[in-house]
């Protein structure tokens, strides 16, 4: 604890914590000094002058903001002197500001209107009219689509400059010129959208007046029509906490960040800021589905419901449990996938069962359960400003977890922390690194044993952690034994001195955190990967403390939480293991009822289980693998011959599309229930607004179609539903709604008093059953298919920032979709001349599987020799391109490397 | 070594080049060849002489006789009649009130000077470090390395009583000190020569004539508080000083009295020079850091002070070029010797650049408390043509103006703010009669709205809000409330801006009220200029 | 430009330069005087100078200066030149260029006024 | 990017380090080369130098010396520090202005001359003053005067 300072404020004497801000000290006893400018971590200038008062002995009048108390302090907060200095600064301000508040959107959400009640300012007797109310110039907003800039209603006070700067650390606005006619601008008053602005709408929440407005807001009401509600965001696996308006047609109209709280600290990306919208779209499903000869008709809930259990039933009568396939999602609550779980293994009786983690993370399950005896991120989002060193692999870090690349970007630029990136694309987080690293895509068992091997060789080992806390470590060393680093460097395309750079840089410092994605996990090596990113970790001790370990980020807003309650093939709730007799009898005494004893298909292999025969229905909750799935050619096909598909969705998605019965859900921001982020922190939603009356909660639905198979599901409400599940497992057993609503917690959390876990590992106490984590000896594979005279690129798909999944909300959310209206192929420069191509062609992409035809993008973000597709666009998809080579034991598909041709078309 | 029988000390100060000093010299140097006597006469191009009015100026050695205006046809008489038969050209001398100079230091403008700071400018070629030793250049310095402590230079440094020469006076010793008992591995001492009053160019004068002066200031300086390495940040639009300060501290890191350990001590200091880039603003200290470090030169918060937290958050002392300029006199030859300057509150000398309506306007040094009136009178020679004495302004944008019924006033860091005038850096600028106080005062305000650097609202906003309301008086337009809101709004700005420039802006207002309420009265009232300036729109 | 190793070394230069300074200063040993009154002779006044110029070079003498002013009336007779040293001045007419360097040897450099030709002498 | 323009920036930036306090540096010795800071110079220095292209547009436009366009062949400063101003600048300048029939700081419809102004050149005992092409200060200037020497660069 600090030391404590005597200060006295308006004559009564306090204490204060040294280092406190004399507005800090006056909010601490309730008094209200007005700011305008001020925003902890993101504006703390004093450029407003309004929150002045007067100190003892020093002559002029103080900013609270950022004058800090001292000991034997008298302050005064309220004098004539001092209410003269803020009323004039005031009129000062409003002397240009347009008085048009009944016509502004910001009305009643404006400190300058508030203060101006405050202070009783009619009219600022410096008022000029002519230059208030004239008419705006011309600025570099008025092209965009999401952000709306008033110069006239700016007033400087740079909140919006110091969000870009110190929140998303893009730096895309600045303050230009000079004196009065200084202004917030871009370079050369470039459009927005030509600078590197990413959209997260940062510098609007910060802005106090009406200046700057997210567009899509504008005439849709006023604040104190709206009603907001704090829920989290259904976008990727940051689960960042933001605050939902909704008109009163129940229309949610806008977004903000919830300040002050983890894991994003009032930040959001464009998705979460913009990405509601697709909620209140009229193409929302309303009325359960039947098809009839190949046409969907309107059904009641009743016979729906009927029909698909009996169907089910049916199927389940005639070629057993295990001729059924359930899928849960990632993008559905804790509670949902619990009971979709529940429900494929205690009423269909299959641990056929798994969501789309297959697709992304189950290398990241497989491999770091594997290495650590728990196959989840160890580190919290918070502990990046404790790393030293940032070692981020395969990860577009800031177009797919942008709130997390604001957090690396701020470590790096405040702390001077550095930043390795190693990314077959240049991409935006590579362009911030000290070490960028471009290898080949399938490449990165020859990168990082490249790096092990300088590692040991160079004796940066940590010894005693390795002694002590590991084993398996000689089986590594064999490996490694007759590992070539010029051959390292020939596998990967980089030079020698990179690796041997990264490797000393990572090894070296104090606090290394290691961040990777799909990069990793996507090959059919992807638990080769994840087992030597763990090596890596392991062997330089970097793990088990503060700004360590690693933190493979999650890429749905629920993925782990659907993990965690058991919609895998493999496991119960908790990874308790299905093929452990002593946890398979704790669930069949708590469910009351016998469980298969087989580890169950993964959803990767539907589609061959489906052509041979052996899978014949499919039960699917919000997953649509008719776009995600690799090959999806193929799918298609064996999906087509299932027997019957029924599909909760909130749209007609392209699953929906084929599928015998459609159920219409409730989407994330109309659900209560619980998520849990890529760190392990759960998190409560609340409704946002009310669907139509006609939809249910995922869970309900599964419960209806439970009940009517025989097995009675019966829940009040999704609190219900979690306490069961707390009281099976024991990771999540202290954590209840009644703590949620205080605050966020992290698994493993036995028991009602304890904190949550930060850190997982700490000081080196493994999961596994000796405590000790597994070193393995990897070696490398090459990708499946590697380029030959007929296919001769490496093609990788990946996401980017503005889209989402198979664009089922994104393309429903009027300014993404307009921004990126189409899917378009990244060619390197180099490539695009030797192939005569112009930025705009049209061309042919050919694989094994099939052809897409899209628009090239001439982009030095992909090395030669390899081209990059995004996978969110079902008309021009890349799984048609994509293999469905799979690792042997995660079953992950090979997206991120296959062969292919590209040609003008 | 070679001799010269004549040293012919051309000034080559700006003012002087400005005036057609290289012509003259270019003439010279072809007359000099023209005669056979390259080898006899030595030119010397000097800093400032000092009367930058009677420029360009030639000095000759042995005998000092000063020639004023010079021409390049000049040359050829004063090679001819001076330098071959010894006679001086008496139509170039100096001349006032019917009296004729030979030398410099029997004019009356030199004989109240006292020079401390300008010791060396206009007498020694400041592109030749061995003509600064040999004026005892740098003998400070290795005294204070080789047989003082820290704590012994400050001590001196103390009781001499030097105060900070940039404008607001705080004391250098304790500076130092503070600087000193700062915990850090890397500090920082900074010179600030971004000289932005206009109508001053000390510092710029001392820079171009003695560099070097400088140079062993900082590294006292250095040496003092423990820092290794200085910056000067100079003002881009002083090439000239720029290019001096170049070759000084090239020669001096040549001669080891720069860089790694100095003189064979462990003592290393370095300089660099930071050009700025035009914005008065950065003469704010801590305005001046950021611009050091590349970035917009906005004022920073304070505290924390440069000495605690500075350049790249390390402890800085950030000295003013005058400041520096008088170290290593004060080390060589103590701080009574400083003392018996100035008075006992502002010791030592001060430069003043006389400037305006002044018949010998130019660079001046005199002891602190020399009454405005001598300057202005005895030194300066009155003012031209039959003119009055008005006002004088001192302290630029942020000081205020001195009115004739105060013209005995002693000049020093106590007595101008009880006028509600400023010292600041040291311009002085005559005003005459013809002068109208509004328009001086909206001149400034001017100059301020035009230099804010726009972060804090009473600067931006309230500088730009008087300035509207002196323009309408300006015009005839304004009424007197607008004198009350003008004392008031101006209040509010000194009050609540974030830095010095805000809170000396509207000086220059408040003062010309203050002493010429009558002249905006008429302009509000009467609809009429005194001086005849304005043009007033609107008429009675 | 040498690196000055330490503060004698700096004192030693000082000293030096100052010699080079010596046309500016106040205080030097030597002053002589020389100066042409009547213009026909001007030409034998200037190989005066030069003799003296050359003689005090040669010696390497540089603590002097020279002043072209007369301190006489016009009734002397040139070529003059007069000698200032330990608060002495002594005044030499109707010289030639050899007897104006045996001047400086002696009496300049030695101090050894040439009492044969000295026409007349002063205390300062 | 321009090829011809990129050695003048490498000069500067081998000169200068790429950290960012030498940004203003880099800057000053890119102009002296290239006469003003054109955009594509500034988005390479910003890619050099690591520094956001909106921190250079802010340092860039808040210093008077920097220059985005290109300059007139003849810039003609006349000096409005206080002892040009007391001595009659601002005629100096309105004459200037008018005989070239341009306003401060435009550039005449040829591209040949400009006029601008100073806060002071700080040869104040020369005043009013005007400097051509920043080196040739002219002092002592009477609107008449001014007017000469500008017809001399005509």
């Amino acid at each position: 604890m600090s030391e404590l300072l005597n200060v006295k404020i308006d004559g009564k004497s306090y204490q204060f914590h040294k280092g406190d801000t004399i507005l800090k000290a006056c909010k601490q006893i309730g008094l209200d000094i007005p700011t305008l400018c001020y925003l902890e971590g993101i504006s703390e200038e004093g450029s407003c002058s309004l929150c002045v008062v007067e100190i003892k002995g020093i002559k002029t009048l103080q900013r609270a903001c950022i004058t800090e108390v001292a000991e034997g302090m008298e302050i005064t907060t309220n004098s004539e002197a001092i209410h003269e200095a803020r009323k004039t600064n005031l009129e000062l301000l409003l002397a240009h500001h347009p008085l048009d508040c009944m016509t502004c959107d910001k009305d009643s959400d404006c400190v300058l209107q508030d203060l101006a009640y405050q202070f009783g300012i009619k009219k600022s007797q410096f008022l000029d009219e002519k230059d208030t109310f004239s008419c705006p110039i011309e600025t570099a907003w008025d092209t965009n689509l999401f952000i709306q800039f008033d110069p006239q209603k700016c007033i400087l006070c740079r909140c919006c400059v110091g969000a870009c700067e110190n929140q998303a650390v893009v730096e895309a606005i600045g303050i230009a010129m000079r004196g009065y006619k200084s202004v917030v601008s871009t370079p050369f008053n470039l459009a927005l959208e030509q600078t590197n602005c990413q959209f997260c709408g940062a510098c609007v929440q910060a802005c106090p007046t009406g200046a700057l407005i997210e567009k899509p807001r504008i005439g849709k009401g006023k604040i104190f029509k709206f009603k907001k509600t704090e829920t989290v965001c259904a976008y990727c696996g940051v689960g960042c906490n933001l605050a939902l308006y909704k008109d009163k047609n129940d229309k949610l109209v806008m977004a903000r960040g919830v300040t002050n709280k983890e894991p994003n600290r009032g930040r959001l990306c464009v998705k979460g800021r913009y990405g509601y919208e697709y909620v209140n779209s009229f193409e929302r499903l309303t009325k359960p589905l039947i098809k009839e000869d190949g046409i969907f008709r309107e059904a009641s809930w009743e016979e729906a419901l009927d029909y698909t259990a009996n169907r089910l039933l049916e199927i389940k009568e005639k070629y057993g449990p295990d001729s059924i396939g359930v899928l849960g999602s990632a993008r559905c609550t804790n509670e949902d996938n619990y009971i979709i779980q529940k429900f494929a293994r205690a009423v269909v009786g299959t641990n056929n069962v798994d969501h789309c983690a297959r697709l992304c993370h189950s290398s990241t399950v497989t491999g770091l359960g594997k290495a650590f005896g728990a196959g989840a991120a160890t580190n919290p989002i918070s502990d990046i400003e404790n790393a030293d060193v940032m070692f981020i692999i395969g990860s577009n870090t800031t177009e797919t977890h942008p709130v997390i690349a604001q957090f690396i970007k701020e470590n790096k630029k405040k702390r001077g922390a550095k930043l390795i990136v190693c990314d077959p694309r240049n991409t935006d987080i590579a362009k911030y690194a000290d070490i960028f690293i471009q290898h080949y895509p399938g490449t990165d068992v020859a990168l990082l044993n490249a790096m092990m091997k300088i590692i040991v060789d160079q004796e940066l080992t940590d010894k005693e952690f390795i002694a002590n806390h590991t084993e398996g470590f000689e089986n590594l060393l064999k490996a490694l034994e007759n590992f070539n680093l010029d051959d390292a460097s020939k596998i990967t395309g980089v030079d020698k001195k990179l690796i041997e750079e990264a490797a000393i840089v990572y090894a070296k410092a104090p606090n290394s955190m290691i961040f990777y994605t799909m990069g990793i996990t996507q090959h059919h090596v992807g638990v080769d990967n994840v087992l030597s990113i763990a090596n890596l970790a392991l062997i330089t001790g970097h793990i088990g403390k503060e700004g360590n370990g690693i933190d493979p980020l999650r890429g749905q807003s629920n993925v782990q939480g659907a993990c965690d309650v058991g919609v895998l093939p493999d496991v119960y709730t908790g990874y308790q293991m299905v093929t452990d007799e002593f946890a398979r009898k704790k669930f069949e005494d708590f469910w009351k009822v016998d469980l298969p004893k087989n580890t169950g298909y993964a959803v990767s292999q539907f589609g061959d289980l489906t052509l041979e025969g052996k899978l014949k229905a499919v039960y699917t909750m919000g997953e649509n693998p008719m776009v995600t799935e690799a090959d999806v050619r193929h799918v298609k096909e064996s999906l087509g011959k299932l027997e019957f598909l029924a599909v909760q969705d909130i749209f007609l998605s392209e699953t929906a599309e084929i599928a015998d019965v459609v159920f219409p859900a409730k989407a994330a921001y109309e659900k209560s229930g619980t998520f849990t982020n890529t760190e392990r922190r759960v998190q409560l939603l609340r409704p946002a607004r009310n669907p139509s009356p006609s939809v249910k909660d995922d869970w309900k639905i599964v419960c209806e179609v439970a009940t009517r198979m025989g097995y009675s599901m019966h829940y009040k409400d999704e609190e219900m539903i979690w306490n069961e599940i707390r009281e099976i497992t024991p990771s999540l057993k202290g954590i209840t709604y009644e703590r949620l609503e205080e605050n966020s917690l992290q698994w493993p959390c036995p028991d009602e008093a304890h904190p949550g876990t930060k850190i997982l590992h700490y000081n080196g106490s493994f999961k596994r059953p000796n405590g000790k984590a597994l070193i393995s000896g990897v070696e490398f594979h090459p990708p499946i298919e590697i380029p030959d005279d007929k296919y001769p690129f490496i093609l990788t798909t990946g996401r980017m920032l503005f889209h989402y999944h198979s664009r089922n909300e994104t393309r429903r959310v009027k300014v993404l979709e307009n921004f990126v209206p189409e899917n378009f192929v990244e060619v390197n420069p180099e490539d695009a001349e030797d192939l005569n191509l112009k930025n705009k062609d049209m061309v042919k992409i050919r694989t094994r599987r099939g052809e897409i035809v899209v628009r090239v993008k001439i982009s030095t973000k992909p090395k030669k020799g390899v081209i990059f597709v995004s996978f969110h666009f079902s008309e021009t998809n890349a799984n048609i391109l994509t293999i469905n080579a799979l690792d042997p034991e995660a079953k992950i598909p090979e997206y991120k490397a296959c062969a292919c041709a590209i040609e003008k078309f | 070594m070679k001799t010269y029988r004549i040293h012919a000390l051309v000034c080559a100060g700006t003012q002087c080049l400005a005036a057609g000093g290289n012509g003259f010299k270019d003439a010279l140097v072809e007359e000099l060849k023209q005669h056979g006597l390259t080898e006899e006469v030595l030119i010397v191009e000097t800093g400032c002489m000092g009367s930058c009015q009677l420029g360009p100026r030639m000095v000759v050695y042995p005998e000092g006789i000063m020639y004023t205006r010079l021409s390049p046809e000049d040359a050829k008489e004063i090679v001819e009649e001076d330098f071959l038969k010894g006679r001086p050209v008496t139509r170039l001398l100096w001349k006032q009130d019917e009296k004729q100079f030979l030398t410099l230091h029997e004019t009356p403008f030199f004989a109240k000077q006292t020079r401390i700071v300008l010791r060396n400018c206009g007498f020694i070629n400041p592109e030749d470090i061995t003509e600064c030793i040999a004026q005892g250049g740098y003998e400070s310095l290795a005294r204070c390395i080789t047989e003082m402590t820290p704590k012994d230079v400050i001590k001196i440094i103390k009781d001499s009583g030097l105060r900070g020469r940039g404008g607001a006076g705080f004391p250098t010793g304790l500076k130092w000190e503070l600087a000193n008992k700062q915990i850090s591995d890397t500090k920082y001492i900074i010179c600030n020569a971004d000289e932005g009053d206009p109508g001053a160019y000390m510092n710029r004068s001392v820079l171009e004539g003695d560099p070097h002066s400088v140079l062993e200031g900082m590294a006292i300086a250095g040496y003092a508080v423990g820092a290794q390495k200085g910056f000067i940040y100079i003002r881009a639009e002083y090439p000239l000083a720029i290019k001096r300060l170049e070759i000084a501290i090239k020669q001096a890191r040549m001669s080891g009295l720069l860089g790694k350990g100095i003189l064979g001590t462990n003592f290393s200091f370095d300089v660099e020079l930071r050009m700025g880039a035009g914005a008065f603003v950065c003469g704010e200290e801590t305005a001046l850091i950021n611009s050091t470090e590349g970035k917009r030169g906005e004022p920073r918060k304070k505290p924390p002070y440069p000495v605690e937290s500075g350049l790249f958050g390390k402890p800085t002392v950030i000295n003013n070029v005058e400041t520096l300029a008088n170290v290593s006199v004060i080390i060589e030859k103590g701080a009574d010797f400083f003392r018996q300057f100035g008075t006992d509150k502002s010791p030592g000398t001060k430069a003043f650049s006389l400037v305006g309506k002044v018949n010998i306007a130019g660079l001046i040094e005199v002891p602190l408390g020399t009454p405005l009136r001598t300057i202005v009178f005895d030194i300066g020679g009155g003012i031209p043509e039959g003119h009055t004495f008005k006002a004088a302004q001192t302290g630029g944008p942020s000081g205020g103006v001195i009115p004739a019924k105060h013209l005995d006033i002693p000049m020093d860091y106590e007595n101008l703010p009880q006028l509600g005038a400023i010292m600041g850096s040291g311009g002085l600028i005559v005003m005459d009669e013809t002068s109208c106080m509004v328009d001086v005062a909206k001149f400034f305000l001017k100059f301020t709205v035009d230099e804010s650097c726009g972060k804090c609202v009473p600067c931006r906003e309230g500088t730009r809000q008087m300035l509207n309301i002196l323009e309408k008086i300006t015009s005839g337009l304004g009424t007197m409330e607008d004198l009350d809101l003008l004392e008031k709004l101006g209040n509010v700005i000194k009050q609540t801006s974030l830095c010095g420039l805000g809170q000396t802006a509207p000086n220059p207002v408040l003062s010309t009220l203050r002493h010429f309420r009558d002249e905006y009265i008429a302009h509000v009232k009467d609809k009429v200029c005194p001086a005849n300036v304005c043009s007033m729109k609107a008429k009675k | 430009m040498e690196k000055i190793k330490s503060i004698d070394e700096l004192r030693r230069l000082k000293e030096q330069s100052q010699a080079f300074l010596k046309t500016r200063q106040k205080d030097v040993k030597v002053k002589i005087y020389i100066s042409v009154d009547k213009e026909e002779n001007t030409n034998a006044s200037r190989d005066v100078l030069l003799a003296v110029l050359d003689e005090l070079k040669e010696r390497d003498f540089s603590d002097f200066q020279i002043i072209e002013k007369a301190p006489m009336g016009s009734d002397i007779k040139e070529p003059f030149m007069a000698l200032e040293r330990d608060d002495l001045v002594i005044y030499y007419s109707n010289i030639t260029p050899n007897m104006a360097r045996e001047i400086i040897v002696s009496h300049a450099i030695k101090g050894q006024i040439v009492s044969d030709w000295v026409s007349k002498r002063s205390n300062l | 990017m321009e090829s011809e323009k990129i050695p003048a920036v490498d000069k500067e930036i081998r000169k200068w380090g790429t950290k960012h306090e030498s940004l203003i540096q880099v800057l000053h010795g890119t102009q002296e080369s290239l006469g003003y800071l054109p955009e594509e110079v500034l988005t390479y220095i910003a890619k050099k130098m690591n520094v956001s292209l909106s921190k250079i547009y802010g340092v860039v436009t808040f210093y008077n010396f920097f220059k985005l366009t290109k300059d007139a062949e003849h810039v003609i400063t006349t000096c409005l520090g206080t002892a040009c101003y007391v001595k009659g600048g601002e005629a100096i300048l309105n004459a200037l202005c008018n005989r070239l029939d341009i306003k401060p700081n435009e550039i005449t419809k040829d591209g040949r001359f400009t006029v601008r102004t100073v806060r002071c050149v700080g040869c104040c005992g020369f005043a009013p003053v005007m400097v051509v092409d920043g080196k040739d200060i002219h002092g002592k200037l009477t609107p008449e005067t001014a007017i000469d020497i500008l017809e001399k660069y005509m």
